[in-house]
């Protein structure tokens, strides 16, 4: 078997050598270099020139063919991809090992390696001829057709509209409510102006003898007086007391820090 | 079995793009005479779905004249308006004849174009003129179908500011005037508006 | 007289600008049962000019295959399909759903993104989801316009595809390998599932 290889590959080489002249289909194998797709599309066509059952073709037969087939191809200067050469180099190492004494421990066995080329081979070769008998089916446009001229069927959509009184008068409720004039109320709030704390406190002033605390100038609020009013009160005193210390009109001392602030008529 | 020529006729006109004359009918099938053919199929056809016509010397297949309501069919969807068509709706209704600018005075906000036009589309609401004064200001006003919608013998019946306010409508509601000013999708609108429904029919 | 649901479904089918489903036409015609009447409508153009045809799970009219001869002559925009899209169809066809990865084991090399996108161009492939595995591949798989285009009822009609599954060519290599060492190739296939058995009583 092996031998029928070599002699099929010298048969090619004799054809080769004389593509020139005559155009038979070994010579045509070589000028469709560009045609192939791939290493595996390439062996699957010379698997199919061996004329058997792919699954009776002879892998080593096969190999060697393939490396013939890019020994020549790289004599003539051909540029072969990078992939038909890693699987040149993979070819040559399955015959190798397929030649040689068996390494029992070898996993996987080169039979198996063999085996799952043909498998391969197989399954492209099956999906060739399954597409080839795809295209020579009677096609839609080209071997029978569909009306040339259908007058197409519309569906014209329409928006039938939906709302119901209740949100209707809602929704003028909410436009209304939005809408209404805005009428802003400033409140009057309890404050102690700077004016009534300063003469207040310059008043009092007067009344008193020594040092006073500050807190004694505020006016008598009750408990149920809004705090801010205390707060207001007190802050304007302070103020007062800084701007009548300002004026010479009084003395302001303060023994500790945060200790009450204490208050005299300037002497 | 029915002759091959009625049959090569019959394709032939079937997978044209456009009516043929007997003619080029012919033409095609090699030359053949085609006439008979044509009036054995006119014949076939009688009385089905699809009927075989010959129109200014040309001949087609074309639907039959009855059936021509299959070819161009109406289908509604039923879509609930959403809140700035009905606010629009409701301004119309309460105050028309009224122009797109006041309308938008009146909601605080600007109107699309398309609002009206939705609503101009569901009936309800119709071009009233124009109005006397400079730019002639196009009017709107709600439709006969407006009232029978909603229920309303005229216009009179759609409740006072008063009654409003003493429903509680008049209260400002912050969340659908938030999703509305916000102009997101349809549903977020929706949804502000729902708990306020829900919690008036409660 | 032909029944008025049957001349409704021709017309309807007649008219249309693409198959349809037996619920698309039902639809059409508010919700009709049609199945008869395409069954009807099918037998009466058995043989005749123009067929009715079923394409996944789709009908359409179209001229009868045999006529192709009269009709080809005007009708050469088809494209023709290189030879590595041709594989990559069929490869989709047989294998379906199938990633790219998929395809380009069978093939041997690597399938350029171009191949795919002309087959999605033209109709017949589409993209079908992705495979739940690591990574997530996009898978690909036929579409009802490829089963119309090649006059498939189903991807059960694809040619020779019986004879491909039984004979384990449709199955992965690796799987092929274990099922051919396992056991005789007579039942092959059937002892696949089981190798493990079948190594320990080696």
């Amino acid at each position: 078997m092996d031998g029928e290889g070599a002699q099929l590959a010298f048969d090619a080489d004799a054809e080769w050598d004389g593509i020139g002249s005559g155009a038979t289909e070994d010579a045509a194998l070589y000028l469709e270099l560009d045609g192939w797709e791939g290493p595996l599309d390439l062996l699957l066509d010379l698997a199919r020139r061996q004329k058997v059952d792919l699954r009776r073709i002879s892998i080593l037969e096969l190999v060697d063919q393939y490396l013939g087939y890019i020994e020549r191809a790289e004599s003539l200067r051909l540029e072969l991809a990078a992939d038909y050469l890693v699987m040149a180099a993979w070819l040559a190492w399955l015959k190798s090992l397929l030649l040689l004494p068996r390494d029992p421990e070898m996993q996987p066995s080169p039979e198996e390696l063999a085996l799952k080329l043909q498998l391969r081979l197989q399954r492209l070769g099956a999906m060739r001829e399954a597409g080839a008998r795809l295209m020579a089916r009677d096609r839609l446009g080209r071997d029978v057709f569909s009306r040339g001229a259908p007058e197409g069927l519309r569906v014209d959509r329409r928006n039938r509209w939906h709302c119901d009184l209740f949100d209707l008068i809602q929704a003028y409720g909410q436009v209304k409510a939005r809408t209404a004039p805005v009428v802003h109320m400033v409140r009057e709030r309890p404050v102690m102006t700077l004016e009534s704390a300063l003469s207040r406190v310059s008043s009092l002033l007067g009344l008193a003898l020594d040092w006073t605390d500050l807190r004694q100038f505020l006016p008598v609020l009750s408990r149920d007086d809004d705090p801010r009013l205390v707060k207001s009160a007190l802050a304007s005193s302070f103020v007062a007391a800084l701007e009548l210390a300002k004026q010479g009109k009084a003395d302001i001392a303060q023994s500790e820090t945060f200790g009450p602030l204490m208050l005299r008529a300037a002497k | 079995m029915i002759d091959d020529l009625v049959r090569a006729v019959e394709a032939t006109l079937f997978a044209a793009e456009a009516p043929m004359t007997p003619e080029e009918i012919s033409r095609h099938l090699n030359g053949a005479a085609v006439k008979d053919a044509l009036a054995e199929l006119a014949a076939h056809y009688q009385g089905r779905g699809v009927e075989l016509v010959e129109r200014g010397g040309r001949w087609h297949f074309q639907t039959a004249a009855d059936l021509a309501h299959l070819l161009r069919r109406e289908k509604e969807d039923l879509r609930r308006l959403t809140r700035a068509a009905t606010e629009v709706l409701a301004i119309v209704a309460y105050h028309e004849p009224v122009s797109r600018a006041e309308i938008e005075a009146i909601r605080g906000v600007q109107t699309a174009k398309g609002t009206l036009d939705v609503l101009m589309e569901a009936g309800w609401v119709r071009v009233a003129g124009r109005r006397e004064v400079p730019g002639r200001p196009t009017i709107y006003g709600t439709t006969p179908e407006f009232l029978a919608h909603f229920g309303l013998e005229s216009r009179r019946d759609l409740p006072g500011i008063d009654e409003l306010r003493a429903a509680g409508l008049l209260d400002p509601v912050d969340d659908a005037y938030a999703s509305l000013t916000a102009e997101g999708p349809a549903d977020s609108a929706a949804n502000g508006a729902r708990p306020e429904k829900d919690g008036e029919s409660a």
